[in-house]
């Protein structure tokens, strides 16, 4: 299972802050993570925008980046405190 | 010294204690900014803010080692915020200490730069319109270039 | 709002009166220059600051009015101590007060300039081998000069 | 009678904050006032300096700028607080 974490208006597209799931063995990397996600909640692109990033584990990463059960994935729209 | 916390703080008493820690400093520059009570969408109602712990933390404390590389500092302070405010309830606190001013405004410039553009942060505006996420203006951005190290 | 006087002052208890008078304001800006306690001649034991009244007075006033004339400020405050102080004491306040941090950081910045520069005061440093009188630095003329009208 | 004002490291130099005095016939303006009192007191050109700035009736002024009895001339070296 990997949990997946959807933050600021994300949290708002994809309905929820968080889910756990089990990644479909398609689904071996984060631009796959997006493509598939993205279709499977008929999201029309939302989560292939590249102003958002992925962070595995905590960590930024660039796509592709491998992914698999157990990880920690969050989906980040531009972030801004202040 | 870095906090983020869901509780309101008081500019004015964390910049008299951070002046009792700034021994031997010639200047303090602080930055605090407040929730603004009106949006192009109308009054402000709320604004909430939501933070990536540990990543957040992280990002910011990586930020303050790099003012103290680039400025001399005595004390460097910054407290966020998140969670739900009201209109000029205090978001974000920002405190440089220095022999010499200049590094001091400098230090607490970059470090706002820093936490408007790349800090870890989403922020949500409240009005009577409805709620909006809030993005970094293109302005934003172009204060945060100036830092780059050519 | 400027006021000049002998009286210790304190910079957190001015931030929070400062910021309950910024009605709207986005961010506040603050410097707060305190007495060192190290000089190159030894250990700071006071510092004695003179003015010349009203003299004094309207200059920092006209400073102040050219700043809200160059930068959208929703408030600015200066104190200035005279007298003599500690080492660690208060000397100066500015505080400015905007809706984006960019005029807030650059009119605090503004104004320090000028009191460093063109302020009329004179300053006398005590220390273990005696009393000197302190001018400008050259950087602090350098300062000053980035603000100059083309 | 001109009341005359010493500021900072003047104060010092001419031994007093102030002083109350007739100004000689010769003396008509600033420039006049600076040789006249710098030798009447004999500091080797310290008052003629070009960073010492005069003020009259509190406004600072231009060599040579007219004096007479009845104004308060203050001697100002260079300023700055902060």
């Amino acid at each position: 299972m990997a949990q997946l974490l959807y933050f600021g208006r994300l949290m708002d597209t994809l309905g929820r802050p968080e889910e756990t799931l089990t990644l479909p063995a398609s689904v071996r990397d984060t631009s796959a993570l997006r493509e598939w996600l993205d279709r499977d909640r008929g999201l029309d692109g939302a989560l292939l925008e590249k102003t958002i990033r992925l962070a595995v584990n905590s960590e930024i990463v660039a796509d592709p980046h491998p992914v698999s059960d157990g990880d920690e994935i969050a989906f980040m729209p531009p972030v801004g405190g202040g | 010294m870095l906090r983020i916390s869901n509780e309101p703080f008081d500019a004015g008493r964390e910049l008299s204690a951070f002046e009792a820690e700034a021994t031997g400093a010639g200047g303090i520059v602080s930055f605090t900014g407040l929730v603004r009570d009106h949006a192009s969408s109308g009054a402000v109602r709320a604004l909430t803010l939501q933070a990536y712990s540990p990543m957040t933390e992280r990002g910011i404390e990586t930020a303050m080692a790099e003012a103290r590389e680039r400025w001399p500092l005595m004390a460097l302070k910054v407290i966020h915020r998140t969670g739900e405010m009201a209109p000029g309830e205090a978001i974000v606190f920002v405190a440089a200490a220095s022999i010499h001013r200049r590094a001091a405004f400098e230090a607490a410039d970059f470090l706002m730069d820093y936490l408007k553009t790349e800090a870890v942060f989403w922020k949500k505006e409240a009005t009577a319109t409805g709620e909006h996420w809030i993005e970094p203006r293109s302005q934003d951005y172009q204060d945060r270039a100036r830092w780059a190290k050519v």
